[in-house]
């Protein structure tokens, strides 16, 4: 393997015990986490060990080819897939299930067909027990923030494929959790609303402190909302890169140091999927 | 299984014969067993047989053409007389008498008519003729039923059920048909309170009959003739060998459906029961009046003058030299 | 952002019209091909009565307060007996579809237990509870439980898993899990399993009513039966049609289409 | 691209072994639950018949031929009946459940058919088809077409559109589309209707066997039921639910499962 | 309404008749043609009578904000929904319904999850009557150019989401019809992947002269694919803009004056849509 794991232990370590308002983040360790799905003619190994620890209040990035374990990934944090191999402590306990200190936004929007958009979005905080009329207007600003206002009585099928993906993110976003697991929310959506939901979701983050795990395939947009970018290698996923990005907030997607940074991560990025084929072509 | 028009694909014609593996049927089970019924009616003639366990289907599939010649009680014979307006069929001869007991439990202390008041009495079918019979007899001893504003209550429910809640004591009486009756006091441990024989003149009231399909004896009078020699064949037989008759009726019961009776229910069943040709005309008529007297048999009084043809019988009597039975 | 509803086109009413135009059209062609027949005189009209026999035999049963009686009887025993495989049934085809250890127990015995026809039940129905209503309930009962109860499990096992992990993402566990998500997921499977059940209660309750005699569809058919009278089977068949067009009409179509315009099944 | 298969991890075999186990047990706890009642005395022998009894009903019904012979006429004509609903009812679900005209009118008939007993069917049965063979079975289909209908046509209707959009987008057109796309995508809402159908072919056979007397599991119930034989009744009972067990786990439940896997569906 | 609708009137009204060999692609006349959804508490109103005159081999790419009838215009055009009002003519005929000369490429990928990842791609191959040994070949050809060799004996559970959408791209191209109508079809993919996708539709759209009817999000890849980018404005959907592309073939994504042309679009796009909105607020 030519491309070493250039993790940057940059880490704090004993950052479970920050944030234990009820906004704040929490640490994640994930500790040689290795996924194998047993199919029908073969197994199928989506994750090689993955180390990789996220503080508390951190916004990390996930960028990687398709199909190589980055969903596989966050649905094991999640609780919601086990582990082959290794474990995974959320602040300092081990997860053994879902929690709703850690919710994933799924791929594809999972939206409940036989609720109305608004009580889509009112299904968490239903389960958390929140009052009926907390509920309608916490579910009332999150449409709003995500510009549904109108289709509070739309069924899913009613809605095109990035208003859905909308209201999942509101759906998510509405539970408050301490860690978010956000895998691929804007790929649906035009420029413009995609813009205004990165100023959102940093503004919450930035107020709430919440963890923050973002799977995306847009490098920009990665870099955009990142303190770090982590690059995983073709199928079986493993972590090949990891960028700081120090660049001041609020950035822009077309500033020129990110688009400048961006560059380079993509090179990066082209280099180890190339790289790899290669290897597989030979080997 | 034969065909409506009793005959078959190699010019063979076809004879359908009903009846149940059932005591009160024992002359069918008999005829059929020792091949009394396929000899008398020749070699080029099949007798084909299909056993019920009910009357009413057995007279369905007579009125659909699948059975010829029947086995069957009074109440089904009327009916199917009745609705199909005479058309469907005739009674030819008689084949059974008695073998109706009326059975109470001994801890209901059941000893006179009165006695019943305020008991709870079960009957195999609502309008049946044992159901008949028993209202006839409260009403006889100025009993009223439950649905009358009376006090007695008549349960109708099934004969198997009957043992089964006489057994439990769910039931303090039933007046109910052979085997039941016999097992009622073997296996229920009943007592009998009455023998319907007793409530009928020189004890004999119609069980079982002979149907003819009224098509068929028009086509095959010939083959109607030779069926009814051999059907006063088998009940002399069955008179004059009482025990190897019991033990052909258990054992084709067993064939037919699986499973024996204790033989010591068959030879009490049959010393309830006469075996006899004769249709005891007057016997069905009263059951009839006294079922349209109580409401069974709808608004007006049916017409049953027509039901019997008893005239081949009374042929064969004759050529046998026997007493020809009375046709009212 | 613009309103998101406005009434741009009417909305069209009259639509709903020729269904029920159809409905009647087909009807009235059945009745006229059974009179055809019936005329023919291909069968006696003893054993194949025509449509005026039939329903002259239901205006004299209705008109003698016989079948209203016997309507009522039935149908309050079926309602009882469907009520209670309903909320029994859902529980257990919940729990099955869920559990594993329940489902490869329990679960093995449904599809034997569901094939036992209705008088195996009848002993053991008046040796538990005699000769009463309880009785021919308990029939019914025996008769549409498990045709619901496999409904329910095969309507949850076909659910898609991803409402499962969202909603437990989203924290919803226990009866919360059952009741908002997993029940509501499988409803559309579920609502077949319903009509089955409620087609297998019929049918129980017709075996049930003969336990003992009480004036009840059960019975009427059963004495139709036993008199050989062929007006009165078909015109106690006609009223158990009838009443399943009318429940399926009136019940589980609305309910249908109402949860299909919610999923977006509807064409 | 790396392999997409290899052998990594082994498939675990073991894990089919605790299910049986875990049966075995269940039935065995069953088994000594009826024991313990029926020595209890609540209720006589007669009545409430022990396993034991039963188990030597059985031996006894095995030993003389009887069993064996009935259960192989019984099959045989359940073959038969429910093989010609399966082939009628998917069809007919199939129809009802694209085509809104027939859905309308023969579709608003299936649910007050269904709920029909069986008896209702014998005299016609016997009226269009002799006593024979073929009035069994004809009573047999009326028991399980109309559920697998149905069953068929629920599947139909549930069916996520966007696979009939997407199939009609690449050509798929009339018995392919049904085929191809419609049949395989109702699938596993389809598999609970044959289910539901075959209990209902079963109750249906045993009725119909009732036509007239021949060796059969119908006969034999019914025998024992007239001849108040409590272990017969029940030796008969266990047959049917073996058999129906059986079929769950050799027929339906490998179907299912494979269905159900490659859909997802399996947990 | 201060926007005016800006069609650049350049169009071959006579082109219908180019292209028909087996190949080519065919002309689309859209017509006037709008769509109103009805629903439980009224109707909604998804497009406004839209007009387009697609030449027969042209590659045009849509543009527009989340959830303004983009998809509903590309379903009314494969005949899979009907529209309002207006008319769609393929070629010269009016389209009726579906047809396999325009193929429609869903936004979710609508994958048959009783069939394989080979079955699904050979599906539309199946119905052409294509023989089996052929219908094989074509399958492995076009998931070798998706890049999911292996994968041939898995379902759709078993895939990742970019995995699926590849599959639907080789499914639908594998029919090799005569109009492609895209939507948003490689959302979900990498950088990498999406480079090389790019590379191969428009090698398979420069040797087979289809018409393309392309949605996406990204303006660059917009302006990338397409002769003419339609910018169309919020809910109900109506195209307001228009832009002919002459940048020369093969562009790359980080070319500059691609980058430029998709600059000055984006501007365009916010403005529409900012507008429109204000006009929402005031009106
Ligand atoms: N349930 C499953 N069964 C078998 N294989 C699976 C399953 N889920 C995922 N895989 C395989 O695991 C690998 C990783 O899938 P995953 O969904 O994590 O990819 P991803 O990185 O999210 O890709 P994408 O960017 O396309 O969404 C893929 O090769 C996929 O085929
Ligand atoms: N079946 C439907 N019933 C009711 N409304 C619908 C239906 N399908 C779409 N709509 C509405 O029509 C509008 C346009 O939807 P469409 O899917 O065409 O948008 P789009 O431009 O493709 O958006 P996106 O970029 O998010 O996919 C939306 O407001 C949506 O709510
Ligand atoms: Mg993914
Ligand atoms: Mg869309």
């Amino acid at each position: 393997m030519s491309h070493q794991v250039t993790l940057s232990e940059t880490r704090n370590e004993s950052g479970s015990d920050r944030g234990t308002g009820s906004f704040g983040g929490i640490s994640l360790q994930i500790e040689n986490v290795s996924k194998v799905f047993a199919g029908r003619a073969g197994n199928v190994e989506a994750l090689r060990p993955v180390n990789l620890n996220v503080e508390a209040g951190e916004f990390v990035t996930l960028l990687g080819p398709s199909g190589c374990g980055k969903s596989t990934l966050l649905s094991i944090i999640a609780g919601l897939e086990t582990a082959t191999t290794g474990s995974v402590m959320a602040d300092t306990r081990k997860v053994q299930g879902p929690g709703t200190d850690r919710v994933l936004l799924f791929q594809e929007a999972a939206l409940f067909p036989w609720l109305d958009v608004q009580h889509n979005i009112e299904f968490g905080l239903r389960q958390l027990g929140t009052p009926a009329g907390e509920r309608r207007a916490l579910a009332r600003r999150f449409l709003e923030m995500v510009h549904l206002q109108g289709f509070e009585r739309s069924y899913v099928h009613q809605l095109s494929g990035g208003m859905r993906q909308r209201v999942a993110i509101a759906r998510a976003l509405a539970i408050n959790p301490a860690v978010l697991l956000m895998d691929e929310p804007f790929g649906a959506l035009d420029a413009l609303t995609r813009d205004r939901l990165h100023a959102e979701l940093e503004s919450i983050w930035s107020s709430t402190r919440k963890t923050v795990l973002f799977v995306t395939h847009n490098v920009r947009e990665a870099v955009a909302l990142g303190d770090r970018v982590l690059v995983f290698s073709p199928r079986p996923g493993r972590i090949v890169r990891e960028f700081r990005i120090n660049l001041p907030r609020p950035r822009s997607l077309e500033d020129h140091s990110l688009v400048d940074e961006s560059a380079e991560i993509l090179t990066v990025l082209r280099d180890a999927i190339g790289n790899d084929e290669l290897e597989a072509e030979n080997g | 299984g034969g065909s409506a028009q009793s005959s078959n694909g190699s010019g063979q014609t076809v004879v359908n014969l009903g009846y149940f593996p059932n005591v009160t049927h024992a002359v069918a089970i008999v005829g059929v067993a020792r091949g009394t019924f396929q000899s008398a009616l020749g070699s080029n003639v099949t007798l084909d047989t299909k056993t019920f366990n009910a009357g009413p289907a057995l007279i369905e599939a007579l009125f659909a053409n699948q059975i010829d010649i029947g086995y069957v009680g009074p109440n089904p014979a009327i009916n199917g007389y009745v609705k199909s307006h005479g058309a469907a069929l005739r009674i030819i001869a008689g084949a059974a008498s008695g073998g109706a007991l009326f059975v109470v439990r001994p801890g209901a202390h059941i000893k006179t008519a009165a006695d019943l008041a305020g008991k709870k009495l079960a009957t195999p079918q609502l309008g049946g003729t044992q159901d008949i019979s028993l209202r006839y007899y409260l009403q006889q001893h100025g009993l009223k039923t439950a649905d009358k504003g009376g006090n007695v209550q008549i349960v109708p429910t099934d004969s198997a059920n009957i043992l089964t809640l006489f057994k439990q004591g769910s039931i303090d009486g039933a007046w109910v048909a052979e085997p039941w009756g016999t097992r009622l006091l073997i296996e229920g441990k009943g007592q009998l309170f009455l023998d319907e024989r007793s409530l009928w003149p020189d004890g004999k009231f119609v069980t079982t009959n002979v149907v003819v399909r009224k098509q068929f004896m028009d086509q095959h009078p010939d083959l109607v003739s030779k069926f009814l020699q051999a059907h006063v064949a088998t009940i002399q037989y069955i008179t004059s060998n009482s025990a190897s008759a019991q033990s052909i009726v258990n054992s084709e019961i067993k064939r037919i459906t699986g499973k024996a009776l204790p033989n010591t229910v068959i030879a009490q069943s049959f010393t309830n029961l006469d075996i006899t040709y004769d249709p005891l005309v007057s016997t069905l008529m009263s059951s009839a009046d006294r079922a349209y007297a109580l409401g069974f048999l709808g608004s007006s009084k049916p017409e049953l003058s027509g039901i019997y043809n008893l005239a081949p019988l009374n042929q064969v009597l004759t050529s046998k030299g026997l007493a020809t039975v009375s046709g009212s | 952002m613009a309103k998101a509803i406005d009434i741009f086109t009417p909305r069209v009413s009259r639509a709903s019209l020729t269904p029920w135009l159809r409905r009647i059209l087909f009807y009235a062609a059945l009745f006229i091909l059974w009179q055809v027949i019936a005329l023919s005189g291909i069968w006696p009209d003893y054993l194949f009565p025509g449509p005026f026999a039939v329903l002259s035999a239901i205006i004299a049963g209705f008109g003698s307060g016989l079948y209203l009686q016997a309507i009522g009887v039935s149908l309050s025993r079926l309602a009882i007996g469907y009520g209670i495989s309903l909320v029994v049934g859902l529980v257990l085809g919940l729990l099955i579809g869920r559990n594993r250890i329940l489902e490869e127990t329990v679960g093995s015995l449904i599809l034997g237990l569901q094939a036992l026809p209705s008088v195996c039940w009848l002993p053991l129905a008046i040796l538990w509870l005699g000769l009463s209503e309880q009785a021919i309930i308990f029939v019914v009962i025996m008769g549409a439980l498990f045709s619901i109860t496999l409904g329910v499990d095969a309507g949850v096992k076909n659910t898609n898993p991803i409402y499962l992990k969202a909603a437990r993402n989203m924290g919803a566990r226990n009866v919360a899990l059952y009741a908002q998500v997993i029940l509501p997921a499988a409803l559309p499977a579920i609502i077949n399993g319903l009509k089955q059940g409620w087609t297998f209660a019929w049918r129980s309750l017709m075996a049930g009513e003969l336990i003992f005699f009480t004036l009840s569809l059960g019975n009427l058919l059963q004495t139709g039966r036993d008199l050989n009278d062929a007006s009165q089977v078909m015109s106690v068949m006609v009223v158990i049609i009838i009443i399943g067009v009318a429940i399926d009409v009136l019940i589980f179509g609305p309910i249908e289409r109402s949860v299909r315009e919610r999923w977006g099944l509807n064409r």
